[in-house]
């Protein structure tokens, strides 16, 4: 939380500052800065513990809902103290350590898992005023960050000694590392546009309305519509949500490289599933979304910290929305998907970038062009990849003995 | 001591054990490791001189670290494939054992 | 001189030191992807952002990994045995060579005037950055580029290795 | 074209999300221990001894202590000792009556054949399911005052098949009835001038109708 908030801007749009002021503002510099961090940090844990609660009681009731049932209703009104039950189960469950298990790495490995993805919310803008920490290069510590989680699942299962764990680890990598590459290659685009890597540089960028009525989201161009929907692909791939979730698999693959796990090291991992898959909202808000402008010009008066809230959440529920329809891909298919598919989309997708700044002088019919040509960029290689990931693939006839 | 002469040292001493690792373990991906470190050393040394070394061009030093970075990523993606086909033929990664220059 | 750096140094030697002492690989694995983060923070330290994420991203990342996944690959009970009196003297002479070199260094570096400038780190913008590797540099990027492609090419060739040969394939 | 089922499949799930509000022919689900599903009438689960009178269970209870359904039962889940004594059952017949009878309901499977073995239609299969218990060898252990229910309750269970059994055992009392009447007409004509006309049988009791029962 930093910049100081000029004194023009509604008063909601300075209560979170104001609030920190009054609670630190005695303090002398040096130790102000340390509160202030303090500060940011058990307000995100916080604000993110209490979604990641609320989150999981969503899930299951829309989930109930899309499966014509009530979803948890006992527990508190409308099952609100589902939450905290569960935690308590959790935290009362007896933790299991295999005898022959890697005892520290078994231990360390949920650590591990959860304070990287913690460290991801470090950097995402919630507010016009509301950036943990400002990096010139926020958007590469996000991913370094995102990356490390992989040795995570790597330590849980081989720390294991199982070798169902051990399968479904490298199993897990192998899904990771290939998703890594068109998410990566998803928001290069993004940064070419806006010439940053820094967050707030983006989320700037992407201010102002064009004839006051169409925001200047990158969502709003062709290459910015299709690098979204590779992002938010690559994204359900790598915080492993359905119907990518291969790496646990809890019906098949009898839970991955959880199968050791129990009590609270296996709440730990849920709860990182979970921050890494808000993390990833968050990004994909702050990339493509606009981060926390306003769609209107004249909803401005709604602080920002509630848009990017709104636009969260929504992604959220797209989530879990995709989890309720699909059934879940074999692990052929999901490389197959990465590599042949996503993959070559991203690399044209950066070529349709390039071309889109290279043109952004052009007016009059020559806008219509552009807009023509960004279109069979994006759409062209979508329907001949498309036609050859989907080759030799039909309806499916049964023949009977 | 200055700030430069304790990084320098730094990453000497860095240098130092990834060559006693390279020179000493017989497991082939020790050694490549043991590569790797001295690699990274010679990378700090490339900051400390950005940060303390005489002004030159402003982003000389981080760039000569990014493609040093580039590099060391080629490099182990063909040393580790390296000893995955002498795993292949010898079944072993004991570098004492690969003795033989037909597979 | 502060006592952040001296940590950084510490726990970056430390964890290297058991990393190539350690008898389990994978542990040296794990350990090394920790003095590789201690060698980004020293970056961050430094003030090469930059360099410190791309540091994570890559090594510990990508490279520790491909390193981890070549660990299982090539998994035999055979390599773990203790090492032979051989190996024993062999490490001895591995260390010794080690300390002479770190002596020398460390005896260079003391004796040279490195007297460091005083002044803030230099800052460098990833604007910057990206201006001078496309501009002074770009014939190294680009040679960067085609090492890469070739290197990954390579790889794959390696380790695919020559299958024709193979009982499986002429049944 | 690549995403169109993909697309398809989000709008049923986006339809059942919604339809689950406000159509309660896709919203199911019943709130179970405080609201209950009408169970089918053939769903049939334990078995249960039948007695004529809600009143008087013990006294009333068609069992006769013929041990078939003990012979028959193949976990062996029945044991029943028979009374010394006889007791008029509701014909008014003098008749053994089961002194014990007791159902291990953790050993029952439930087969339904000690309702078809029986001769007397004097044990019926039940539509219970909670018979939790936190001891299972008493627990589970259901004897003859926990197994004896009222025909009325074997009424609301099993409408169709009750009224048919009360049908059976109307006109076997009835042919019973005609029976004695006949035999002792036979007896009177034979014996020309008895001293004394024997008492008529006992009307039949008549079969309580299907009334819910009291509890």
């Amino acid at each position: 939380m930093s910049a100081a908030a000029t004194t023009s801007e509604s008063f909601l749009e300075r209560a979170p500052l104001l609030l920190r002021d009054a609670v630190t503002g005695f303090l002398p510099e040096p130790a102000r800065w340390l509160a202030n961090s303090l500060l940011s940090i058990v307000a995100v844990l916080a604000v993110f513990g209490l979604l990641f609660a609320f989150l999981t009681l969503a899930e299951r009731k829309i989930l109930g809902r899309v499966q014509n049932r009530p979803g948890p209703n006992r527990t508190g009104w409308f099952g609100l103290l589902q939450p905290f039950a569960d935690g308590i189960k959790m935290l009362t469950k007896e933790d299991i350590v295999p005898r022959a298990a890697d005892q520290l790495l078994h231990f360390l490995a949920p650590v591990t898992l959860l304070a990287l993805s913690i460290l991801t919310f470090a950097v995402i803008p919630y507010g016009r005023h509301l950036v943990p920490v400002e990096l010139d290069s926020a958007v590469l510590y996000f991913f370094a960050a995102g990356a490390a989680t992989e040795l995570a699942i790597f330590m849980a299962g081989w720390a294991s000694h199982n070798k169902y764990a051990l399968l479904a680890a490298m199993r897990a990598l192998a899904q990771l590392i290939s998703y890594e590459l068109p998410l990566l290659l998803s928001f290069v685009p993004v940064v070419l546009a806006t010439g940053t890597l820094s967050t707030t540089g983006i989320v700037a960028a992407q201010g102002g309305w064009k004839w006051h009525l169409i925001p200047h989201w990158i969502v709003f161009t062709p290459w910015g519509a299709a690098g979204f929907a590779i992002f938010m692909v690559s994204a359900l791939a790598e915080s492993n949500r359905s119907p990518f979730d291969l790496p646990e698999a809890e019906s098949e693959l009898i839970a991955g490289h959880l199968t050791e796990y129990s009590g609270f090291k296996y709440a730990l991992f849920f709860m990182a599933e979970y921050f890494g898959m808000c993390a990833l909202s968050g990004m994909a808000v702050t990339l493509f979304l606009g981060g926390w402008q306003a769609p209107l010009p004249v909803l401005e008066f709604i602080p920002s910290y509630v848009w990017f809230a709104g636009k969260l959440l929504t992604l959220l529920l797209g989530f879990i929305w995709i989890r309720a329809t699909l059934p879940r891909l074999r692990i052929d298919q999901l490389t197959r998907l990465a590599w042949k598919f996503l993959v070559p989309l991203a690399l044209v997708n950066l070529g349709t970038a390039a071309f889109w700044s290279l043109t952004s002088a052009w007016s009059g019919p020559l806008q219509l062009l552009r807009w023509a040509v960004a279109l069979v960029l994006v759409a062209g290689p979508f329907l001949l990849l498309g036609r050859g990931l989907t080759a030799g693939l039909g309806p499916r006839t049964y023949r009977y003995a | 001591m200055s700030p430069l002469q304790f990084c320098l040292i730094f990453s000497g001493v860095l240098f130092s054990v990834g060559l006693a690792g390279a020179l000493a373990r017989s497991n082939a991906i020790l050694v490549l490791l043991g590569i790797e470190l001295m690699l990274n050393a010679a990378n700090l040394n490339f900051i400390a001189f950005w940060r303390y070394g005489p002004a030159s061009a402003p982003a000389t030093g981080v760039i000569f670290v990014i493609f040093s970075i580039a590099v060391t990523a080629a490099e182990t993606a063909v040393g580790l494939a390296l000893v995955i086909a002498i795993h292949r033929h010898q079944r072993s990664i004991r570098l004492q054992e690969a003795t033989r220059l037909k597979g | 001189m502060n006592a952040v750096l001296i940590l950084i140094a510490l726990v970056t030697v430390g964890t290297a030191i058991a990393a190539m002492a350690g008898r389990n690989l994978l542990h040296s694995v794990l350990l090394l992807a920790l003095a590789w983060t201690g060698v980004a923070a020293f970056y961050l330290w430094a003030g090469a952002e930059f360099a410190a994420f791309a540091q994570v991203l890559v090594y510990v990342g990508a490279i520790s990994m491909v390193v981890l996944f070549a660990v299982l690959l090539t998994r035999r009970s055979r390599d773990e045995a203790a090492p032979g009196p051989a190996g024993q003297s062999r490490a001895l002479s591995a260390v010794m060579a080690a300390a002479a070199v770190a002596g020398v260094l460390v005896g260079a570096i003391l004796r040279s005037p490195l007297a460091a400038s005083p002044g803030p780190a230099p800052a460098v913008t990833v604007r910057q950055l990206g201006a001078e590797l496309m501009g002074p540099y770009a014939a190294a990027l680009l040679a960067v580029g085609v090492l890469l492609t070739v290197a990954l090419i390579g790889a794959v060739v390696l380790a695919a290795g020559d299958r024709t040969g193979q009982p499986e394939d002429n049944p | 074209m690549l995403g169109s089922g993909l697309l398809q499949g989000l709008a049923v799930t986006a339809k059942n999300f919604v339809g689950s509000f406000h159509d309660p022919k896709r919203f199911v689900t019943t709130q179970y221990p405080e609201e209950k599903t009408r169970l089918p009438e053939a769903y049939r689960n334990f078995p249960f001894l039948v007695s004529e009178n809600a009143e008087d269970p013990m006294g009333t209870l068609r069992c006769v202590a013929c041990q078939i359904c003990e012979k028959e039962c193949p976990p062996q889940c029945i044991y029943i000792e028979k009374s010394k004594d006889k007791k008029p059952d509701a014909s008014g017949k003098q008749q053994i009556y089961p002194a014990v009878f007791d159902i291990d309901t953790a050993v029952c499977m439930s087969c339904q054949i000690c309702v078809e073995v029986c001769p007397f239609d004097a044990i019926k299969m039940d539509q219970v399911f909670e018979l939790a218990a936190t001891d299972r060898f008493t627990g589970l252990m259901l004897d003859r005052h926990a197994l004896a229910k009222p025909n009325s309750y074997f009424h609301q269970l099993h409408p169709t098949e009750a009224a048919e059994v009360d049908d059976r055992l109307a006109t076997e009392r009835k042919a019973a009835e005609e029976k004695a009447r006949a035999a002792a007409a036979a007896k009177a004509a034979a014996a020309a001038k008895p001293p004394a006309v024997p008492p008529p049988p006992p009307a039949v009791v008549p079969l309580p109708p299907p009334v819910p029962p009291a509890a």
